[in-house]
């Protein structure tokens, strides 16, 4: 991935992330979401991620953020009041939040000066192909342990919601 | 030692066999039978069968009698018991010499008591209970004495604790009786801790030398790995369990209270038996008291001092049961006596014909008392004579016995223990004297209560007097039975028998007086008697008065209980009390809860983190997911 | 730059021949409803309101788009209007561009260059296009959201529902079709086809994977909002349901995503269990008979009947979904949520387990 | 070619605007959604280093995250749906259930 390119897409996606915690109404958080999730989609796409490209689409942004939709709207939200919030809570959070970042861009800038560069790509890297097999050998346990939590949070959450 | 080739012998003659396991094992079906069928299969059933499964075990202790090969032991091994490491501890049960002979004892004075039994108790309700109780104590002392290793001995031993326990209290409702069914039991627990003490102090110094074992050949094969001066500090351990199972000074203040549970029990537990199981641990651990001069001198010592001490204390008791039950303490003392003097033969020779005579005493005095309507008091009965002839000329020749008249079997043993006492390499004449001395004293009780229950005049009420019958026949025979033993006990070749344990028997050499002392002096305190309470009782009381101080001292035995209840028993209650109130409710309470109150004063400052704010809980996330971060850049 | 000129070309012909075949349909429907109505149908339009005579098709392609172009665009008060002027195109734009992933023809040799008719060759095809669905949801959701309204409401919330229980569905009876053929590109699915079951039965998917076909039109049906499965738009509940607060050209987009969808399904089944474009016995070289009796053909002439026979199974299942329509009563929404998950997932699970079997049984 | 710092910058700063959403809004469901952000986040660091390591590892991982997320999606917006049920509110600060 050229820098053009990476800067093409990691500005809309920092605006949009924005958008997503700052805009009051959950309408917009969420559509805001889905599209950063969008871009991420492309990221992935530039970084030789296809197939994960198309699952962050279709499982992200086609369902998960469907779902949360469906929820804001099936308890109508309006915007967020703002008046209870603690001040105090708000402050050391903004205070955290700005060392927590100069602390993670520091850290990976630091890394960056041993930086080398990146490896050759294999054959077939990030297809479905490349992607299956080894999701069907190495990571066969988890990934049949992922099945049965899948299965477990459905079945949890047809419980919870019937109740 | 003299006869170390004769057990090295013995060893080397073991034959297995398998039928020693039914000789305890008829009498805990009895228990069995009685627990589970008595109570509804009734009183014949229970009258047939428990009297019968121990006629068993006396059968099968028979046949190994006779099987018993010449200067060997019989071994039934039946399965490996405890497998711990290096330890192997066998469910096995030997029969030797002595064994045989306690077996036989067991079983039958323990047969003739259970058929006693049937007639003195048929009036109780209870009578299953009583029989599985019976059934149980026999059984436990069977296991005592056939136990092939110590810690078999210790489980008869504790078995025939529970069951004197048990039966000591059995008619519970009444709060002495049980009260003394506890003391029995707390006394005998001081015994048995220093019992457990030698035992593992034992276990301990063998294993030091590698030897993890606790059977009694593999023990006396090892037996020079245990230093003199640790044998010493074992045998003084063990002998205070003897002393509390045998009730020796200073232990012995059970006994008496003993009284309390019916008298076919403080015949068979309280004078047979049970309170042989002390005299018969030490014999059987002979080696290792050999090695030990001082506890053996300790053991004569205690045994002669207790042998005088409780006959004083028999002399002016007027409970026909706690004579005998002085009487008996006494006669143990002889037998710790002959122990502690080397004369192991003697010891459990006078073990046999105790077991005999003072049996059929107690049986006597419960046919009496039986007869009398549960009246003890001699001082209340007189001129029995004639109505009940045959317990009273039973109860003559137990008498006779006991007292040493020559020709009956107390003569035999009583007489070698003093000769031994005063001519073994252990003895001295101040253990001879003492002894003698208490022959004569014991002489004296018994014909003074042989005399004040049988002649004279009667002095119960006359509602009593109208009941006074002679025993029924299952009563009377076992009586007539012990007479005879207690008549021909002193001719059993047993010192013979016993050669192979306790080397061969010779006769002491001493000089006539000396060996014709102490007939003389029971005769005399016969004779005593005969004057004092027969030809002119006004003596008895006159002497009684002038010496009204010493009476009185002798008469509530020598204030020892109160004495003990001062020294001992009241300040552990004391303490009790204060471990109670003070150290465990203030100081134990007060920790316990202190921590508590301080960890909810602590928690009271910490739960204002926790103010139920998801987000507060998120913040504190950030910080520490920052100090770690922060601690990786720095 | 060819390369690209060719993609440009293909991608606007079937983005106009979709919108024309979406224009065509709303014609078919409001004919064909009359038909099995027993009813004549539309016939009021007239040309410029004078000729007496009635055009039939040309009037309702043309009068219907005039009239509801010119109406006028109402947005309601209080409403969200950016959200409410984005909704249509955000169900538009993935209605749209899902098609090009559908191969309508073999390779066109013209001179020495092969040109594959499909828009965009794309290896994970059936990703693409269940990516495309799953994004439809939200042009109908915020709709029904902006309008500030709670008809629509209602039907955004059902619209939501729905569409993400059958996606489920959906995907699993496309993954018994994938892995029977062992690859995600469309055009080589569509190749696969190609054979002869014993020289007589066409290698279609449907003889391969009937109950994944069953699954797939009805899963297929109720993504595309159409009666049995229309609840979000339901008229006697919710007037019109997400679009109900739209009026004019937006509510013209919503209608065209509605048959545009259903013409994607179409396009779907066509491809995914009838061969796509392959017409039996006819090879790329000529037709083979069975018997060994070998016509040679031209290319052209070959790809342009392979095109006719897409485009004919295509109009023949969108013609099915519109007598579907007008047969089928509608769902209640309880009957709706519960076939999807309770009978349709179950199925199309057992269906997965089984394809797998068979391919453990005839690869073994 | 954008250097493998860049994209773990941008991963971090994503992360950290994930964070700040947890941490100042009341909505649940918004920290939720940020709590998404958070995830992407981490995801697009994986695929960024699986690219620069030439292994399909990271990428694996990222399916697990989805499926994970996925799951979690439905049991949190279930309680979510439940706790608004009971209590008429879904505000953070409104929620203070689990305190002494």
């Amino acid at each position: 991935m050229d820098l053009l390119t990476f800067f093409m897409l990691a500005v809309p996606l920092v605006l949009f992330a924005a958008v997503v915690i700052l805009h009051p109404s959950p309408v917009y958080s969420a559509m805001s979401l889905v599209v950063v999730m969008s871009f991420l989609a492309l990221y992935f796409f530039f970084l030789d991620a296809h197939m994960l490209g198309w699952f962050q689409i279709i499982v992200y942004a086609g369902s998960i953020m469907v779902l949360f939709l469906f929820v804001i709207m099936l308890l109508n939200l309006q915007n967020d009041p703002q008046e209870h919030q603690q001040p105090s809570l708000r402050t050391a959070s903004r205070i955290g939040g700005a060392v927590l970042i100069a602390e993670l861009v520091f850290l990976f800038s630091r890394s960056s000066s041993s930086e080398k560069a990146a490896a050759e790509l294999p054959e077939g890297f990030g297809t479905v192909v490349a992607l299956s097999e080894k999701l069907f050998t190495d990571f066969l346990i988890p990934f049949e342990i992922t099945s049965i939590l899948l299965l477990i949070a459905a079945v949890g959450a047809v419980v919870l919601a019937k109740r | 030692m003299e006869h170390a080739h004769a057990t090295a012998q013995a060893l080397s003659l073991s034959l297995s066999v398998s039928y020693l396991r039914y000789i305890p094992l008829f009498p805990l079906l009895g228990v069995l039978f009685n627990i589970f069928l008595g109570h509804r299969l009734g009183r014949k059933a229970v009258n047939i069968v428990s009297p019968g499964m121990v006629f068993l075990s006396f059968l099968v202790s028979l046949h190994a009698f006779w099987n018993l090969p010449e200067g060997g032991r019989l071994v039934d091994t039946m399965w490996l018991w405890i497998s711990s490491g290096t330890l192997h501890v066998d469910f096995a049960l030997q029969v030797d010499q002595l064994s045989a002979m306690m077996i036989l004892v067991v079983t039958g004075v323990g047969f003739l008591i259970h058929v006693y039994s049937t007639g003195y108790m048929a009036h109780d309700h209870d009578v299953a209970r009583y029989f599985a109780y019976l059934n149980l104590f026999t059984a436990s002392m069977l296991l005592l004495v056939l136990g092939e290793n110590l810690l078999l001995l210790f489980v008869g031993w504790e078995g025939v604790g529970l069951c004197s326990y048990l039966l000591i209290g059995f008619w519970y409702t009444d709060d002495e009786k049980a009260s003394a069914g506890k003391k029995a039991f707390i006394v005998n627990r001081v015994g048995d801790a220093g019992f457990l003490l030698g035992l593992f102090l034992l276990f301990w110094t063998l294993g030091e030398s590698n030897v993890w074992t606790l059977s009694f050949s593999t023990i006396q094969q090892h037996i020079a790995a245990v230093p003199a001066e640790v044998a010493t500090v074992i045998c003084l351990l063990l002998f205070v369990g003897a002393a509390g199972k045998s009730a020796q000074i200073p232990l012995y203040v059970w006994l008496p209270d003993a009284m309390a549970g019916p008298t076919p029990v403080s015949a068979l537990i309280h004078a047979a038996t049970m309170v042989t199981a002390g005299i018969y641990m030490i014999a059987r651990l002979n080696f290792l008291y050999a090695l030990s001069p001082t506890a053996l001198s300790v053991v004569a010592t205690v045994g002669a001092a207790t042998a005088f001490f409780a006959a004083t204390i028999g002399l002016v008791q007027t409970d026909i049961k706690k004579v005998l039950a002085y009487s008996t303490v006494s006669q143990l003392g002889y037998m710790f006596l002959a122990l502690g003097v080397g004369a192991y033969t003697a010891g459990v020779f006078h073990l046999m014909t105790h077991a005999f005579f003072k049996a059929l005493l107690f049986l006597g005095a419960g046919s009496v008392i039986h007869g009398m309507s549960d009246e003890q008091d001699i001082t209340k009965m007189g001129g029995l004579k004639s109505k009940m002839p045959v317990t009273f000329w039973t109860f003559f020749i137990a008498c006779l016995a006991i007292a040493g008249v020559p020709g009956l079997s107390g003569f035999f043993s009583k007489d070698l223990i003093l000769e031994e006492a005063y001519a073994s390499p252990l003895g001295s004449p101040m253990l001879w004297l003492v002894g003698t001395i208490g022959a004569g004293m014991t002489a004296f009780y018994m014909f003074r209560l042989l005399f004040v229950t049988f002649f004279g005049e009667n002095r119960a009420s006359h509602e009593v007097q109208h009941h006074i019958h002679e025993s029924p026949a299952s009563m009377t025979v076992p009586l007539a039975i012990l007479a005879v033993l207690s008549i021909v006990g002193g001719y059993f070749p047993l010192l013979h028998f016993l050669s192979p344990l306790f080397g061969e028997h010779h006769e002491p050499h001493v000089a006539p007086l000396i060996k014709y002392l102490p007939t003389v002096v029971g005769l005399g305190g016969i004779a005593l008697a005969y004057v004092m309470y027969v030809l002119n009782p006004a003596i008895a009381d006159n002497m009684a008065r002038g010496l009204s101080a010493f009476h009185k001292l002798l008469f509530n035995k020598y204030y020892i209980d109160e004495i003990y209840d001062a020294v001992i028993v009241r300040p552990i209650v004391g303490m009790s009390n204060w471990l109670w109130k003070v150290w465990d409710a203030i100081v134990i309470d007060g920790t316990v809860n202190g921590a508590a109150h301080t960890m909810e004063a602590n928690g009271s400052l910490l739960r204002l983190w926790q103010n139920g704010n998801v987000q507060n809980y998120a913040l504190s996330f950030l910080i520490g997911a920052m100090a770690i971060l922060g601690y990786y850049l720095w | 730059m060819i390369d690209i000129a060719i993609s440009a070309i293909l991608t606007v012909f079937i983005l106009a021949n979709i919108m024309n075949l979406g224009g065509l349909l709303l014609w078919v429907e409001r004919k064909g409803s009359a038909i099995l109505q027993d009813r004549i149908g539309a016939n009021r339009a007239a040309l410029l309101g004078k000729l007496p005579i009635n055009i039939g098709i040309i009037n309702t392609l043309v009068a219907d788009p005039i009239k509801l172009f010119t109406k006028e665009d109402f947005v309601p008060p209080n409403a969200d209007k950016f959200l409410h002027w984005m909704a249509p195109i955000l169900a538009m734009v993935p209605a749209l561009i899902a098609f090009i992933a559908i191969p309508f023809g073999d390779i066109l040799v013209i001179g020495e260059r092969e040109i594959n008719l499909q828009a965009a060759n794309l290896n994970v095809g059936i990703l693409y296009i269940l990516g495309m669905v799953s994004l439809g949801v939200y042009g109908v959701v915020l709709a029904g959201w902006a309008s500030n309204s709670r008809w629509a409401l209602l039907g955004g919330i059902r619209a939501s529902a729905q569409m993400i229980s059958y996606e489920i569905a959906l995907g699993l009876a496309l993954i018994g079709v994938v892995m029977t053929f062992g690859t995600l590109d469309l055009q080589e699915i569509a190749r696969a086809q190609g054979h002869m079951i014993g020289g007589v039965l066409p290698g279609w998917g449907i003889f391969y994977q009937p109950v994944a076909f069953f699954i797939f039109l009805t899963a297929g049906i109720a993504e595309s909002k159409r009666i049995p499965f229309d609840l979000p738009e339901a008229e006697a509940e919710l007037i019109s349901g997400y679009f109900t607060e739209y009026s004019g050209a937006k509510q013209a987009t919503f209608m065209l995503v509605d048959f545009l969808e259903s013409i994607i399904v179409a396009g779907l089944i066509t491809t995914l269990f009838f061969g796509g474009w392959q017409v039996p016995f006819l090879m790329r070289d000529g037709l083979h008979l069975p018997g060994d009796i070998f016509y040679p053909l031209p290319s052209l002439l070959v790809t342009l009947v392979q095109h006719g026979a897409f485009v004919t199974k295509l109009a023949f299942f969108c013609w099915l979904q519109i007598m579907i329509r007008w047969t089928l009563p509608r769902f209640r929404y309880d009957q709706l949520i519960n076939l999807g998950w309770k009978i349709l997932l179950p199925i199309a699970l057992a269906n997965v387990l089984v394809t797998g079997l068979m391919i453990l049984i005839f690869q073994a | 070619m954008a250097p493998i710092s860049y994209h773990l910058i941008l991963s971090g700063i994503l992360f950290t605007i994930g964070v700040m959403g947890v941490l100042l809004r009341r909505n649940t469901i918004i920290i939720f959604m940020a709590i998404e952000l958070m995830l992407n986040a981490v995801n697009l660091s994986f695929v960024a280093l699986a690219r620069h390591l030439g292994s399909m590892d990271g990428q694996l991982i990222v399916l697990f995250v989805m499926a994970v997320a996925a799951a979690e999606a439905a049991v949190g917006l279930a309680i979510i749906l439940m706790v608004f049920r009971n209590k008429e509110t879904i505000n953070a600060d409104e929620l203070k259930l689990m305190r002494w």
